[in-house]
C-alpha cells in the first residue's frame, strides 16, 4: 500500500507492477505512473497528448 | 483543372516498397522541367509552349520499410507500440534512431535524389534536420498500452513539427532546385535522455521522427502548395468494398464529415494530414494512386479524392 | 594572419572516431557568425566589433569508420584493395554502397549538421549528389594487386569528381546557411553494372564512393576557398620523429618538394589533396590538428603546415 | 595455348588463372585480362588510371 501523491489516500497494488505502468487511484481518480519499484514509488503520470507515429 | 492552373505542388511518396517510385519520378520531372503537357494536349498531339514555366514542386517521403529492412539487417527488432486509442506507431529508442538515420536520410533520400536526377529534374535531399527545415518539440515520453497495461514509455525519439523553414525551400525552388525531404526532424528538447556533450553541456537540439504525412501537410501548409498525397489506393472510397464509391471532391462541411467517416486505418492518418495542409495554408490536398503511369499529374486532372 | 583576413574557408573533418569533432564544431559556429575574436583580442579581453561579418564556410566531411562500423553491424566485411603502386582503397559493389550511403550521408552528416547546429551554426546537409554537387566520372574497373597477382576488379562504385555545383553553394552561403558537403558523388556512367530502371532504360547517373579529401579539394577550388584540413596529426613533419620539425610555411617549389618528401602515408593523401586544391583556385591550403580548443581558427592563424 | 588478340602469338597460360587476372603476352608485351576460364578467353587489359580511393 502506497499514498496517492494527489490526495494522500492509500493506493492498492496488484502484484508484478512494472516501472512505467499506469495505475488509477480508487479515492481521488487519479493516474499514477509508477516510478520506482522497489519499493514501490508513485508519482502523477504526465498527460501526453496521442499523436498518430511515423 | 489543368495542370497550368497549380504553381506549386508538394508531393508525398511512400518510399516503401509497396509504392513504386519509378512512374511518379518521372512525371515529377517532366512538371518540373515545364514540358508538361495537359491531357488535351497530349490527346491532340500538340506541345505545349516550350516558354511555359514548369511547376514549383518539392518532394516529401517516408521510408519506414527501409528503416525496418535496416534494423533487420542490423539484427535489431522493429518496435511498435499501441496508443490507449488504438493508433499503433514506431516507438524510437536512440539505436533506432540512428538505423532510422541511416535508412531514410541516407539510403531513401540519396536514391530518390539520384533517381529524379535521372528523370532530369535537379534534385536536392534534405532532411527535416538540414536548415531547420522541420522542427518542433520532442515528445520523449509517450501513453502505451501493453499486454492491456497502460504504461508510459520514455526514450522515444519523436516530435511533432511546430516549425518549417520555407525559405530555405523559397531559395531552392526560386534557383530552379526540387527539393527532396524527409525524416528525421529537428527536435527542440533534446536534453531529455540524451548523452552530454564533451563540453558537458547538453545537447538542446536532436534528431528526432516524425510522421512523413504530417511533414508533407506542414510543408504543402507553410509553402501553400497544393498537397498532392500519392498511396496504394486510388482516393478514399464511401464504401472500400465498391470501387465505383471514390469520393472525388470534397468542399463542404458535409462532404468532409462523409470523408472521415469513410477514412480507415492508414487512410484515416491521410484524412487527418489533409485537415492539418488545409488548416496550415494549402489550398487543397489529393488523395491518389501512386500506381499510374503519371501519378502526379492525372491526380491533379481529376484523379484520386481532392480535399479543398 | 589574423581570422579576419579570411573571407571564403572550407573545412575538411574526418567523421572517423580518432577526429573528435567537438571542438571544431564549436570553432565553426563561431567563425561563421562574426563573434570570431583574434587571439590579440582575446587576450586582451577585447571583443570584435559585432556588426563585423563572419566568415564563409563550407564544411567537407569523410565517415570510412563510420561506413565500416555499419558493414560490420550488418555481418558485411569491408573490402580493401591495393593498387599496382601499392595504394589501398575501398571496393564498393553495389551492396557496400548501399551501406556507404547510409553510413555517410545518413548519419555522419545528419550527426554533423545536427552537432553544428547546437553550436549556433545554420547547417544544411548535403550529399555530393544533391544538386549535382559533385559530379564526374564513374570508375567502375580497377586495377588491383591480389596475393601477388595483377588482376581487373569490376563493379566499383567509385568516381573521379569533374566538377563541383557552386553556385548551389554560394546561394546557401548568401542566406547565411553553413552547407556541410559529404561523399558520394554522382558519377556519370551508372549504365555499366547498374540494373535497368522499370521503363527498360539503364540509368546514366549513379552514386558512389570518392575520397572525401579531393572533394574538400575540389570543393576549395570551385569556391577559390582556403582549405583547412584538421586531420589527427599537427602538420607535416620534416621529420615524423621529432616535433620540433614542423614544415609551417610551403611557398616556393624547393618546400613543395621537400613537403612531398616528407609525407607519409594518409599524409601523402592530404599533400596530393591541397595540390589539387591549389591548382582549382584555392589560395592556401592548411593542414593542421583537429584536437584543438579552436583548431580552425588556430590553423588560420599559424598552426599546422600551410601552403600557398 | 591461347592467341594473343594483340599480335596473334600463343600466350603460355599458367594453372589456375582466374577471371580478372592480367597476364602478359611474352611475344608483344601486351597485358591481356582473362575474361573467361572455360575455355580461356583473353581480351586487352583496360588502361586504367590509378586512383587513391576514399
Ligand atoms: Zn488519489
Ligand atoms: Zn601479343
Amino acid at each position: 500500500m502506497v499514498d496517492c501523491p494527489e490526495c494522500g489516500a492509500g493506493v492498492d497494488l496488484h502484484d508484478d507492477l512494472e516501472v512505467g505502468e499506469i495505475v488509477d487511484c480508487a479515492t481521488c481518480g487519479a493516474e499514477l505512473e509508477v516510478i520506482g519499484e522497489g519499493p514501490v514509488d508513485l508519482d502523477t503520470a504526465p498527460e501526453l497528448e496521442e499523436d498518430w507515429g511515423e | 483543372m489543368s495542370v497550368d492552373e497549380y504553381d506549386r505542388v508538394v508531393v508525398k511518396i511512400g518510399g516503401a516498397k509497396a509504392v513504386e517510385p519509378e512512374g511518379a519520378l518521372a512525371d515529377i520531372a517532366s512538371l518540373v522541367d515545364g514540358s508538361a503537357r495537359s491531357a488535351d494536349e497530349r490527346s491532340s498531339g500538340e506541345r505545349s509552349d516550350p516558354r511555359e514555366e514548369g511547376v514549383e514542386l518539392v518532394v516529401v517521403h517516408g521510408g519506414s520499410t527501409a528503416v525496418d529492412e535496416a534494423l533487420e539487417r542490423m539484427g535489431m527488432e522493429p518496435e511498435y507500440v499501441e496508443t490507449p486509442s488504438g493508433v499503433v506507431g514506431r516507438f524510437t529508442d536512440a539505436e533506432t534512431m540512428d538505423v532510422f538515420k541511416m535508412a531514410m536520410a541516407g539510403q531513401v533520400n540519396t536514391d530518390l535524389v539520384t533517381g529524379l536526377r535521372n528523370a532530369g529534374a535537379d534534385a536536392v535531399g534534405l532532411s527535416g534536420v538540414d536548415g531547420g527545415l522541420l522542427t518542433g518539440a520532442r515528445k520523449s515520453a509517450v501513453r502505451v498500452v501493453e499486454d492491456g497495461k497502460r504504461k508510459i514509455r520514455r526514450g522515444d525519439h519523436s516530435g511533432r513539427i511546430g516549425s518549417v523553414n520555407a525559405a530555405l525551400l523559397e531559395t531552392l525552388l526560386a534557383d530552379g532546385y526540387t527539393p527532396v525531404a524527409s525524416p528525421p526532424m529537428l527536435a527542440d528538447g533534446g536534453v531529455d535522455g540524451q548523452s552530454p556533450s564533451a563540453d558537458g553541456t547538453e545537447s538542446r537540439y536532436v534528431a528526432v521522427n516524425t510522421d512523413a504525412d504530417r511533414a508533407s501537410a506542414a510543408v504543402a501548409g507553410a509553402l501553400g502548395a497544393t498537397l498532392v498525397s500519392l498511396t496504394d489506393v486510388e482516393g478514399v472510397y464511401a464504401d472500400p468494398e465498391d470501387p465505383n464509391t471514390r469520393i472525388e471532391r470534397v468542399t463542404t462541411p458535409g462532404e468532409y464529415e462523409a470523408l472521415t467517416d469513410a477514412a480507415e486505418g492508414f487512410m484515416s492518418r491521410k484524412v487527418m494530414a489533409a485537415t492539418e495542409a488545409l488548416e496550415g495554408g494549402a489550398p487543397e490536398v489529393v488523395v491518389a494512386s501512386a500506381n499510374a503511369d503519371e501519378p502526379v499529374r492525372t491526380a491533379l486532372e481529376g484523379e484520386g479524392t481532392h480535399v479543398l
